[in-house]
Parts: structure tokens; C-alpha cells; sequence
């Protein structure tokens, strides 16, 4: 998107590896709203999950003359050489919502490791409310297989497990973050699990096909019954919010893409006036349930989704 | 009909189908099989179509991004306010159009088929990220959603059209002058039009109908979600030419039956559905995907030369 | 003619071949001798391009042995090209989009370390077409833009250029005027006179007798007469093939002719200049001239196959549509000459084949009628004389002269009002020929206005009530009957 | 040669730089240009093959997955220890292997090139992953590395790479004797059995090519990247055909050209670098390539047409 201003004279290239998730759309809300308000002029684009296109996009935008690259990597490593494009073109680097491995200017994540770790933990008390023990068998829809974020949520969510040997996963597959493929994933694993306690989710879009899945399945019973599966989702999202405040989904670990974005601007308005920044920013991630969907804390966080 | 020489690939889905049951004990229940189906449907439905084309050697790999255009701009609508039955409506005549436009272009402009098609992909997944902005519209009403996620009965309504449109594509291939005419062009394009074949409109109406069923296909896939999405049908044209190339169509045109599709369908759905009854790792999954499609065909094919030996 | 037995060079020891229901060679023995023509003969479908696959390697033996100078013939055809065996198939095997000189070097360019020599390859294939009377061509053109006598000479070309001792040609002249014809014979003559063991398939029955020293006959699949040409005389040859007597004639009787059903008037398109000529209802009419004088251009104009750039055509006092299914659709069918890429859909069965485009007949409101599908499509067969096992046989493996049968069938179903005949009889053998020939004569009397030509001027002559001579895309002359006279009509044709 | 008798896309080309030059001081700049050159590379050196392989009529789905498998192979060896020439050879002998097998079915066991290779680009992603666990590969030395990341003077390697081999390629297509015959056995492959042509080791040739210009194209990725990613090559079968498909040369076999393929090759590198460099919204990028990509064909179609009207 390109916003008008540019009335500072700073423009901002921002590289990103989608645009078909939702998570991204809060993203570019954000940056519009941050450069907008510091009056600088954006450049954006998508590389469609591709390492070396982002790589190709962002010596792109360098070329064009952009004073800093934000950027959302598909891959932390390989994201290198563009790094090393932006340093010999003396170009500040920040990245958002993953962390890249060659040294940048900023970078501000929320942890994904910890991300799946919160959902083990929150399977485990529900089920130990419900039960007496954390005992219970679980469904694991892991994300697209190869990219980092997915590859983090997965060590959280096995790490974590670990802690609890009353927890056995039942299945575990690649939904791909996509709803379509989850849901017939997850269609699937009920049909070869007469009995699953939790499902594990590494995005919400995989967490809203899960639960389409149960309900035709016929297994679905709203959160709060004894039969009820828990389902937890990462990310937030409109269609998982919904279906929390719906009693479908138990819970989403909400990051908030616009307020982090709305930051990165902000970084760079402070590397803009010489202000010193902060090298490693850890936006903390929220929890929402239905419990907590209305309550000072998560109003005071952020549903990122009603804003987009 | 031309096809009807070729036994189709039964033989590897019959042994796909035997070994799933010794393998798991979920495979052979009515639900699980009607499961099957349920998930075949949308690659099922869009593969109807997709053999017409290929019959007449195109290709559309438009049919994907068609499927998540098509049913964008309906929930949109029907979001919207709009009636659930006349986002059906909008949802068939949208991508109708698409395969209208694809089918005036390969037809008329003589453009080759995989570019059109190609570019049509790019130009509607474009679309449908504009138009939703990278988001998801869920909350339909039933009126949208019944002919993907309704049962008549205990079956899905999916499985209903899933038969329906084989059925009438097997009729449409086997037993209509336009079937007829789609082996001929695909055949021999320069023999049909010298017997009064109208070869473009022939073509036309393939990409037509290739269009129309990515738009059914569609109206599942959001019934199912309960949502449109974005991605929806992203790589589903692979998948599709897949089963219809598995079931023993030829890209060059002019051999295949529907029959040979239906199998085709029905092994991949059999293959991925057994990769998750018995949860092997997602690491081997794709691996073993791969595998089990190059023993089906190397089966079939050998299966073919005991057939007919003297065939260089 | 050499007399003297010269050791056998090629030796067939009971050899059979089936196909799928076909028993398309049975038990056949016969040798090919150095420095003689052994003509072999048989009605469509007898199993003489059979014999020559199974000789090239092309298709393999089910049972006896095939020697060559006393080994088993290679199986593989490269192998047997080695061998020093080219065969001229019945087909036309080039590759269409490549250029001339590709084709008549095809797989067998000159190169060094894998290189290609292009001035090599240059001079030899100017030196083979020269062989052949094409000298003048452009060799960067594609095949495909080559007239059909061009490309079968294109293919013989190749073929001698191979350095061979045995020679196969299946049906060479079945496309080439008679001037291609003589000097092909000329060639084969001193090709046997250097000593190679020639092998000739022809409809022809004149040339066989001209040039064979040995004549064998197959009948389904069998060796039912072999013996020097001297025992052999038409009559005889005919019998033996068919297993009846029959006097070749061509059934022309007088009919009444109506008005003008076809008018093309100062018609300009590629390859036609300002023609202008018409057919009445009931007439047949054919049009001569020299290999390349642009008889198949005209057709392919008035059946709207390329694009008229100037004057009219009309049927019926109404102009015709340009588009090739509007053309169909208002009675007006083209039997084209080359079969194989423009007459069949060869993947399809011989019924699809026969009912392409006749839907009137046998569907009803776009649905098929399948039992009066499969009847028509019997009647044809058996009309035609079509050997085929069944009508769902696929038209590919039919043999060539029923595949042609198969294109006029189809033609005839149509009823047509114009009927435009490019070379019907192709590779069509002496017992079928009369029935195709009164299959145009019925359609003449029902209505049709027909407009013929063919390879061989004789037929044409035979067959017309009057004739256009063309030259180099122009009408230059016209002929009724009454005026028929060979020797003119070939010197208006040639006239520069 | 059997393609040069159609002038390839070059206006199409043509116009685009001068649109491009028009509307962005940046893009005639030498070091825009060079990145052009240097990004187009992985595409380009992949397509080198597939246009060998599309001209015999075949296709290769394989190439993303293999460009993955082989780098991933070589960078893990590399990282464990072995020289980093040892694994270029590794690289390209794997990429090649996988072509082989390719070919090897083709050929042999005459199995259709699509569900082949598409068997295959499962087969490969899935290894790929299960070897890498999911995990990039990084901190390469630079003999991996050099042929995709280094330079010569100003000019990077891959563009000398990018060079020489559409000059090896146009070279083997217009002057060798596997050229020639690779065009008779897509342009007629009966023909060309009859005379003499070994059909299908002409075949296994073109796949092995094919792979092993995969592999090529894998070294300059991970280059490029300074790392071996487990996604790589996702999705770029579909380009790599594109910009053969786009250069003129049929699916259908038989006709083609390597400078076709070039024109096709920078024509997307030029659509995709200018895009960025008019900061066209990203919702919008894919739907304009696809137009773009239109519009290119239908003007190449009316000016082929022009050319030799008299083609029915
Ligand atoms: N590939 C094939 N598959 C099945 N049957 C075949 C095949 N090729 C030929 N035949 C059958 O074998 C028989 C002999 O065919 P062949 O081509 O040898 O005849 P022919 O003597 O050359 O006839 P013509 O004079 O028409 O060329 C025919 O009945 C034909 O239908
Ligand atoms: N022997 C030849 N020498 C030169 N050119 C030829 C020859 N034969 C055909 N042509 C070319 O082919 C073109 C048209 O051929 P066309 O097929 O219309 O001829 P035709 O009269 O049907 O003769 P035939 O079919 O016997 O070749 C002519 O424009 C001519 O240039
Ligand atoms: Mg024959
Ligand atoms: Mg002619």
C-alpha cells in the first residue's frame, strides 16, 4: 500500500512473506496507521511464502532508495544476504513478528516458543479442572512444516509436554495453516480417535477448520461440558474470536500485529531523531477466552481483529 | 466412446481400499467411507470439469483461484445481506464467467491454454486478496452453506452432488453430441472441424463447464469451513489434473473417461485419508503421498501392457 | 531382369502376426533377392504394410523367423536402418514442424562429436532432393507447409539418401502425379540394377507389372500366389487378390444435370488466383493439373479450411460461410487427401469416425442415440467394404486404404449437397475402387454437384462429365466429355 | 531448427522495459538491471532444462522439490564437514540422479511425465523435510556458496552462470545432434523411431538435463540465500514452465526455442522487478502479473498473426 504522506522525506519499505493470512492484513493496518502518523511514505511486498523473493524484494526496494526495511522473514537464516544488502546500502533493518539470525537494527516478536508452550499449559488445567489429573489425549495441527514460526510453536508445544506425562498425543499433522486442508485433517483423526481430549492448533485458521470438523462430526459440545474438545488456536484472528466468544474455541494466544507494527514505526521515528532503541522488543502475547474476552486486560491489549 | 478402450486404474484403488482395511480398523465404516467422500468432493467436483477440458487437450490451472474468487464475492454478498440462494447463484455465474473468459481466449484468441489459465490463476487469487483484504468471511447462513455442510438424512449433501455431477458428466462424455464433439477436437482438431465440428464453441464450452464446476466446487468447500477464505484452493489445480490424469486421460487430448476420473478421485482420497487414520509423521507424509501415486500408475501401467502386449 | 539366383538377402520363415482379433499375417514365407523387385499385392487390409513393420522393426513377429543375410533382423528399426534396410512406409513418417533439411537428415545427420555439420548435412540433402525432382525447394521450410506429394517425395528422398541394400517402399506413389510416378520408377529401375533387393507395394497394378520381377499376393494374411512377373497377367493378379474375377471399370453413365449448385467466382485465396468455375446439381467434376498446380488449395478454400481473400462462393445462389462447420452445416463436405492428419481422429473408434458431424442422423437434441450410432455405422462398413474387426476399433489401426474408406463414408453420410473429393481413391485397392466410384455416381444422381480431383489423371477423366485444368493456382482451361482427350488435357496442364 | 520460424515475445519485452524505464528513474540503473539478471537466475538456469523436456513433449513438475532435496543434501554434507566443492558435485549429482529417475520412467516404463514428476515433487519435499527436519541449513563456506553469492568484479556469478548455460542450451538445441532429435522425438516420436532415433534414450537424456540444471539452479538458491531452506523452490515448477510456455515453446512438444525461453524468462523478471519498483500495492501485485502476463501473449498472438496470416 502506498499512503500518501512522505512530507518527512523518510520512506520505509516493508517486506513481507504473505498477505493471504489474517495476521498480516493487522500488520499492514498498523504500519499504515504508524506511517501515517510520523508522515512517512511506504513501500510494501508480499513474496508469497518465498525466501528468495523476499530476498529479491528487499534488494528491490533497496534499489528503489528506501531509508529503512522492515520486514517479516520467511525463513530467519536464509533472509541473510538482503540483510547484508541493507548494511552495505546502510539501511537500518527491523524485523517483525519473527526474528532473523544475521544482527539488525531491531527486532520485535512475540515468543512463539512460548506461545505453544501457554497452550499445553492451558490444556493441562483445563483438563485437570475437568478431570482431577492432567491426563488426556491430544491433537496436535502443526503449521506449515519448514517455516520457522511453525517449526517454534511445535518445540513450545513438545517441550512443555513434556512436563506433563499424562498428556499423550494421539495424532499429529501438518494443517499447512489452512483451514481447508485442517479440516479434512482433523475429520480424519476423529474418525481413527474415538477419543480426543485437545486439540493444538499452531494458527487459528487450522483452529477454525477444527472446528468445523467436530461439528460435523458430530463430537461438538459447546466449552464448559465434560464432552466438550478443547480447542486452542494461535494468533487471534476474527473468525477464532468469534468462535470464542461463540463457546466453540477455548482459547487464542492473541499476539496484536497493529500495536506491534505501530511500534516498529515508532522505532524507526527514534532511529530518525538519534534516539537510542532497543535491540530485542518482546511484545507479550495474550490469552483469550471466553472468560478473559471482555476483561480490562484484554480490552487493555487489544483485539487486534475487530480493528482490521 | 474414445476412452472407453482403456480399463481405468481400479486395480490400485481396489488395492489401496484392502490394504487400509487390514491397516486400521476405522477404514471400512460407513462414516469413514462417507467421509471420504465428503473430502473428495471439492477436488471431485472441479475434476468433472477439468476432464472435459483436458479431454480436449487444454488444461486449466485457473480452477483453484477460481474456486476462492467464486466463493469470496458470494459469502461477501451474502455477508452483505444479500439472499443465501442467490449468493448460490452469483457464486456458479462468477466462476462460470472465468471459465467463459478462460474458454473465449483459448478458443477465439487462440492463446495457449496453460498461460491463460495461468494468468487467470494469478488475476483471480489477486482478487480475492483484494476483495477480502487477506481476510476471512464466515458466519454464513445456511441458505450458502447447506450444499457443503448439510446432511439429507445421515448423508452429507456433498456426497449427493459429488454422484450427481459424475453421473451427468459421465452422461454428458459417453452419450451427448457434445461429448462427442470434445473427443473429436481433442483428437484431432483439423478432422473435427472438417466434419462440421464447431471447434471453438466446443472449446468454449469445456472451459465453460470446467468453470461452472470449480464454482459447485466452491459452494462446498465454504458449506464445509462454514467460511470463505483466501487461500482457499490454493494448489488445487495440481491435485485436480492429478486425479484426472490418474484416471487415465491424456493431456495431449482426445482419450479419457469419466469413470477413469472417479477412480483417479477416489485413490487420492483413499491414499490421504489412510496417511492420517494411521498418523504417520507429517515429515513422511508428502513422501509417501508421492509414492503411493507412482506405484498406483507403475500398477496400472503394467497392468495395461498384460492387456494389450502389442502396442509400441 | 536378372536370372541367375542371386543369395537371398532378406528371408521370411512362417511368419505371423496378430493383432488384437485381427490375424493380420499367417505363416508367411518369401524372400528378396539382390538386384530384384519382388512386388507384393493384396486388397486393403491383405497385411502388406504388416509384413514391411515386421521387416523394419518396427512391429515384432509373433511366431517364425525373419532373416537377414542369415541373422535375426535387429529389433529395434535404428538397428535395422544399420542393417542397410530403408523402408518408405505407407504413412507419411516425417516430423512436421521441422524444416525440410531436418527432415530429410532425420536421424541420420552428419556430425562430429555430436555436433552437427550443417553444410554437410546441406549437400546432402540438396543432393536427395535432387534425386527426387524437388531441387527448388527451400530447405528451411516445415514439412507441414508442403503439399502431401511433396512430403511422400520428401520421404522417398530421405530414404534413398540411406546408405541401403534393401529397399521397402509401401504405397509410394499413392500421392504423386504421374510424372513423380515415372521418375520414382525410373530410379527404382537403377537402383535394382546396382544390385539392391527392392521391395514394392502398390495399388497400381500397371506399375507393378512394370517394374516387378517377382509378384507375391497376400490375402488375409497369407502367401496365396508367388512367381515371376511373366506368370502372372491382370486378370490373374486380380483373382488371386480377391479371390473373384473382376473387370476394372469405371461405372460413368449419363445423368441429367440441373442448375449451378456451386459458383466460385474470381476466388483468391493461398495458393488460388481468380478461379472461377462451377458445378451443377447432378454434375461431377474434375480438376487436373500438375503436382502443385493448387487442385487441393481450391478445395480447401471453398470448405472455408484457409482463408479466401478475394471473390465469392455460392451454393445455391447463396453465398457460403467462411467457417469450416458453417460450411459443413450448409451441405458443402471436403474428403481431404491426407487422411491421417486431417480426416481422422485416429485415437477414436471407426463409429465416432463415421459419425463425426452427421448427429442429424442419429442424435436428438444433443443426445446420442448409441444403437442407431452403432447401425450406421455398420452400413457404412459394409458399404464401403471396410475391413475392420467391429465398429469400435480404433480408425489408427485400420489399414490405410480402409482408413480412406472410412473419410468417404463419412462424407457420403452427410448426404452432401457439394461433395469435394481431394484424391478419394488413395491407396484404395482395385476391388474396392468400382464401389467407391458408384458411391459418387449415386451421390451425383441424388443431387449432389461433385467437384474431384486425384492423383491419377485417368480416374478423373473416367469419372467426369467435365474438367478444369488448373496451372500454378489459375483455371486455365475446361473441358466437357465429349472433349476428354489425355494428351491435351496434360499439355494445357503443363503449358508455361 | 524446427523452432526458428517463430519470432519470440521480444516485443512484449521490448515494451516493458521501455514502460518500466519511463516510469521509474531506478530501473535502467546497472545495478537494477543486474539484479534483474542475478534474481531471474534460479528460474532461468531451471528453465534451461525444462525447455529440453517440454520440447519432447514432456513436462517436469519435479524441479521445485529437487531444487530443494539436492541443495538441502549438499548443504547438510557441507555443514558436516565435507569441502565445499565435494558438495557442488553432491548437489548436482543428486539433482541429476532425481532426473534420471525421471527420465528412467518417462521412457522405460512409459509412464505419463505429469504424475510423474509430480509423484516426485512430493517424493522429493517430503524427504527434504524429514531430512531437515524443518530446519534451514546455514552458515555455509563460500565453496558452497560462491556460485550464487559471489562476484566477479562487479558482476555477480549467477549472471555469468545464467549466460553460459542458455548458451550451452541454445547451442545443444540448434547444433547438436541431440538437439535435432530431441526436437523429431517431441515433434513426431513415431516418426522418429522409424528412423532411427533411440526414442527413449533421447528421453532419459532431456530429464537427466533437466535435473541436473535443477541442480544448478539449487547451488545458486543456496547462494543466493547463504542457506538451505526446506521450502525452496516451492512453487517455481509452475514459473519455470511459464516462462518456457511464454517463450514460445509447446506443450505439445516439437517447437520451442532456448532464446524463446530466455525472452520468457526476463520478460517475468522485468514484471516482477518493476512492480516492486512502482510500489504497487501487494494486494494488487498478483492480479497485475497475470494481466501483464495476458496482455504480453495476446500481443505476441496478433502479432504472430500479422505475421503469416494464412494459418487456419
Ligand atoms: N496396430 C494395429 N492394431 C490392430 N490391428 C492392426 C494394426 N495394424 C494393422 N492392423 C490390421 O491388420 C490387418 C492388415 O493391415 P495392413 O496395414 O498390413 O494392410 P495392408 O495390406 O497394408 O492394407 P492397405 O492396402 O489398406 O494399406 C488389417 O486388418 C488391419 O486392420
Ligand atoms: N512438385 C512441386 N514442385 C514445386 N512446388 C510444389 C510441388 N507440389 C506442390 N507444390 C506447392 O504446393 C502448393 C499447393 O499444392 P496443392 O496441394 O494445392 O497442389 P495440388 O494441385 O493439390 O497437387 P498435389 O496435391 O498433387 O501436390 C503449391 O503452391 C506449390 O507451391
Ligand atoms: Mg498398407
Ligand atoms: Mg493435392
Amino acid at each position: 500500500g502506498e499512503s500518501s504522506g512522505g512530507a518527512s522525506g523518510v520512506t520505509i519499505g516493508y517486506s513481507t512473506y504473505t498477505l493471504s493470512n489474517p495476521f498480516f492484513a493487522g500488520m499492514q493496518k498498523g504500519l499504515q496507521t504508524g506511517t501515517r502518523k510520523h508522515g512517512y511514505k511506504l513501500v510494501t511486498t508480499n513474496s508469497n511464502g518465498d525466501a528468495a523473493q523476499q530476498v529479491t524484494d528487499i534488494q528491490n526496494m533497496i534499489s528503489r532508495g528506501v531509508n529503512y526495511v522492515l520486514l517479516s522473514p520467511a525463513d530467519g537464516k536464509a533472509i541473510t544476504p538482503a540483510v547484508a544488502a541493507a548494511d552495505s546500502a546502510k539501511v537500518p533493518v527491523i524485523s517483525i513478528a519473527d526474528s532473523v539470525v544475521p544482527p539488525i537494527t531491531a527486532t520485535i516478536t512475540i515468543d512463539d516458543v512460548k506461545a505453544g508452550s501457554d497452550a499445553v499449559d492451558r490444556i493441562a488445567a483445563d483438563l485437570t479442572a475437568r478431570k482431577g489429573s492432567a491426563t488426556g489425549t491430544i491433537v496436535d495441527i502443526q503449521g506449515i512444516l519448514g517455516t520457522p514460526s511453525a517449526a517454534r510453536r511445535e518445540l513450545g508445544f513438545r517441550q512443555q509436554l513434556a512436563h506433563y506425562p499424562g498428556l499423550r498425543v494421539a495424532a499429529a499433522q501438518d494443517g499447512g495453516y489452512d483451514t481447508a486442508k485442517s479440516n479434512s485433517l482433523m475429520v480424519d483423526i476423529l474418525q481413527a480417535n474415538p477419543q480426543i481430549d485437545a486439540v493444538f492448533a499452531a494458527n487459528d485458521a487450522e483452529a477454525v477448520g477444527v472446528s468445523a470438523a467436530i461439528k460435523a462430526q458430530g463430537r461438538f459440545k459447546p466449552v464448559g461440558d465434560p464432552g466438550h474438545i478443547i480447542v486452542i488456536g494461535v494468533d487471534g484472528s476474527k473468525p477464532a474470536i468469534a468462535d470464542v466468544r461463540a463457546g466453540v474455541q477455548d482459547a487464542s494466544i492473541s499476539q496484536n500485529p497493529i500495536k506491534m507494527m505501530e511500534k516498529a514505526v515508532d522505532t524507526v521515528a527514534d532511529l530518525e531523531a538519534h534516539k537510542s532503541v532497543q535491540k530485542q522488543i518482546d511484545w507479550p502475547s495474550a490469552i483469550i477466552t471466553l472468560d478473559s474476552i471482555d476483561s480490562p486486560e484484554v480490552k487493555n491489549y487489544g483485539i487486534w481483529s475487530d480493528e482490521v | 466412446m474414445a476412452g472407453n478402450s482403456r480399463t481405468p486404474i481400479i486395480i490400485a484403488l481396489v488395492l489401496a481400499c484392502v490394504a487400509m482395511t487390514l491397516l486400521s480398523d476405522n477404514f471400512l465404516s460407513s462414516r469413514n467411507l462417507t467421509n471420504i467422500l465428503t473430502q473428495s468432493t471439492v477436488v471431485g467436483i472441479a475434476a468433472v470439469g477439468a476432464t472435459l477440458v483436458i479431454i480436449t487437450g487444454g488444461i486449466d490451472l485457473s480452477v483453484g483461484s477460481n474456486v476462492a474468487l467464486s466463493g469470496m464475492i458470494a459469502s461477501q454478498l451474502v455477508n452483505g445481506g444479500t439472499a443465501g440462494f442467490l449468493g448460490v447463484v452469483v457464486c456458479l455465474v462468477v466462476a462460470a464467467g472465468i471459465g467463459a473468459f478462460n474458454g473465449f481466449s483459448v478458443a477465439w484468441l487462440r492463446l495457449a491454454p496453460f498461460i491463460v489459465t495461468l494468468a487467470v490463476l494469478g488475476m483471480a487469487r489477486g482478487l480475492t486478496l483484494q476483495l477480502s483484504q487477506g481476510q476471512s468471511v464466515y458466519g454464513l447462513p445456511s441458505g450458502l452453506t447447506w450444499l457443503g455442510g448439510g446432511t439429507v438424512g445421515a448423508v452429507p449433501v456433498p456426497v449427493f452432488l459429488f454422484a450427481a455431477m459424475f453421473l451427468v458428466g459421465h452422461l454428458v462424455l459417453s452419450r451427448t453430441t457434445l461429448g462427442h464433439q470434445i473427443y473429436a477436437v481433442g483428437g484431432n482438431r483439423q478432422a473435427a472441424r472438417l466434419s462440421g465440428i464447431p471447434d471453438k464453441r466446443v472449446l468454449f464450452y469445456a472451459y465453460l463447464i470446467g468453470g461452472a464446476c470449480a464454482g459447485l466446487a466452491a459452494l462446498v468447500l465454504v458449506g464445509r469451513l462454514g467460511a470463505a477464505i483466501p487461500t482457499a484452493g490454493n494448489g488445487l489445480e495440481l491435485q485436480v489434473i492429478a486425479a484426472v490424469v490418474i484416471g487415465g486421460t491424456s493431456l495431449f487430448g482426445g482419450k479419457g473417461t469419466m469413470v477413469g476420473t472417479l477412480i483417479g478421485v477416489l485413490l487420492i482420497g483413499v491414499i490421504n485419508n489412510g496417511l492420517t487414520l494411521l498418523n504417520v509423521s507429517p515429515f513422511w507424509v508428502q513422501f509417501i503421498q508421492g509414492a503411493l501415486i507412482l506405484a498406483a500408475v507403475l500398477l496400472d501401467a503394467f497392468n495395461q501392457r498384460r492387456l494389450s502386449v502389442a502396442d509400441a | 531382369m536378372k536370372s541367375e539366383a542371386a543369395a537371398p538377402v532378406v528371408e521370411f520363415r512362417g511368419v505371423s502376426k496378430t493383432y488384437p482379433g485381427i490375424r493380420a499375417l499367417h505363416d508367411v514365407s518369401l524372400t528378396l533377392t539382390p538386384g530384384t523387385v519382388t512386388a507384393l499385392a493384396g486388397e486393403n487390409g491383405a497385411g502388406k504394410s504388416t509384413f514391411i513393420k515386421l521387416l523394419s522393426g518396427a512391429e515384432k513377429a509373433d511366431s517364425g523367423r525373419i532373416l537377414l543375410r542369415g541373422h535375426d533382423v535387429p529389433g529395434t528399426p535404428g538397428a535395422v536402418i544399420d542393417a542397410g534396410v530403408s523402408v518408405i512406409y505407407q504413412e507419411l513418417t516425417d516430423v512436421p514442424d521441422m524444416s525440410l533439411l531436418d527432415n530429410l537428415v532425420l536421424g541420420r545427420q552428419p556430425a562430429r562429436l555430436g555436433v552437427v555439420r550443417r553444410g554437410a548435412a546441406k549437400r546432402a540433402a540438396r543432393a536427395a532432393l535432387e534425386r527426387v525432382g524437388l531441387a527448388g525447394l527451400p530447405l528451411d521450410r516445415p514439412v507441414r507447409r508442403l503439399s502431401l506429394a511433396q512430403r511422400q517425395l520428401t520421404e522417398i528422398a530421405r530414404c534413398l539418401a540411406r546408405d541401403a541394400s534393401v529397399l521397402v517402399f509401401d504405397e509410394p506413389t499413392s500421392a504423386l502425379s504421374e510424372k513423380d510416378t515415372r521418375v520414382l520408377l525410373e530410379t527404382i529401375k537403377s537402383l535394382r540394377a546396382q544390385g539392391m533387393a527392392i521391395l514394392y507395394v502398390s495399388h497400381h497394378l500397371d506399375e507393378l507389372f512394370e517394374i516387378a520381377d517377382e509378384i507375391a499376393v497376400l490375402r488375409d494374411g497369407e502367401l496365396v500366389g508367388a512367381g515371376p512377373v511373366g506368370e502372372w497377367d491382370e486378370p490373374r493378379l486380380v483373382r488371386t487378390m480377391l479371390a473373384k474375377d473382376m473387370a476394372h471399370a469405371y461405372p460413368w453413365h449419363d445423368r441429367p444435370v440441373g442448375e449451378d449448385r456451386l459458383r466460385v467466382r474470381e476466388l483468391d485465396a493461398p495458393g488460388v488466383k481468380q478461379a472461377t468455375l462451377q458445378v451443377k446439381r447432378g454434375e461431377i467434376v474434375g480438376l487436373v493439373g500438375l503436382a502443385g498446380a493448387g487442385r487441393t488449395e481450391l478445395l480447401k478454400a471453398v470448405a472455408g479450411l484457409s482463408r479466401r481473400s478475394g471473390g465469392k462462393v455460392e451454393v445455391d445462389g447463396r453465398p457460403l460461410p467462411t467457417r469450416a462447420h458453417q460450411v459443413v452445416r450448409r451441405g458443402v463436405i471436403y474428403a481431404p487427401e491426407d487422411r491421417k492428419a486431417e480426416g481422422l481422429v485416429l485415437d477414436a473408434s471407426v463409429r465416432d469416425n463415421l459419425s463425426y458431424g452427421v448427429y442429424r442422423s442419429f442424435a436428438h437434441a444433443g443426445w446420442v442415440r448409441r444403437g442407431q450410432q452403432d447401425r450406421l455405422a455398420r452400413e457404412a462398413i459394409a458399404g464401403f467394404r471396410v475391413k475392420a474387426r467391429d465398429p469400435s476399433q480404433p480408425a489408427g489401426k485400420l489399414s490405410g486404404g480402409n482408413q480412406q474408406k472410412i473419410v468417404l463414408a463419412r462424407a457420403a453420410a452427410h448426404t452432401p449437397k457439394v461433395l469435394l473429393l481431394d484424391d478419394p481413391t488413395r491407396g484404395v485397392d482395385v476391388g474396392a475402387k468400382p464401389g467407391i466410384h458408384e458411391h459418387v455416381l449415386a451421390l451425383a444422381e441424388y443431387g449432389a454437384a461433385v467437384l474431384m480431383t486425384s492423383s491419377d489423371t485417368d480416374e478423373v477423366l473416367a469419372m467426369a462429365d467435365r474438367v478444369y485444368v488448373l496451372r500454378t493456382g489459375r483455371v486455365v482451361g475446361e473441358l466437357r466429355r465429349a472433349e476428354f482427350d489425355r494428351e491435351r488435357v496434360l499439355r494445357l496442364a503443363a503449358a508455361g
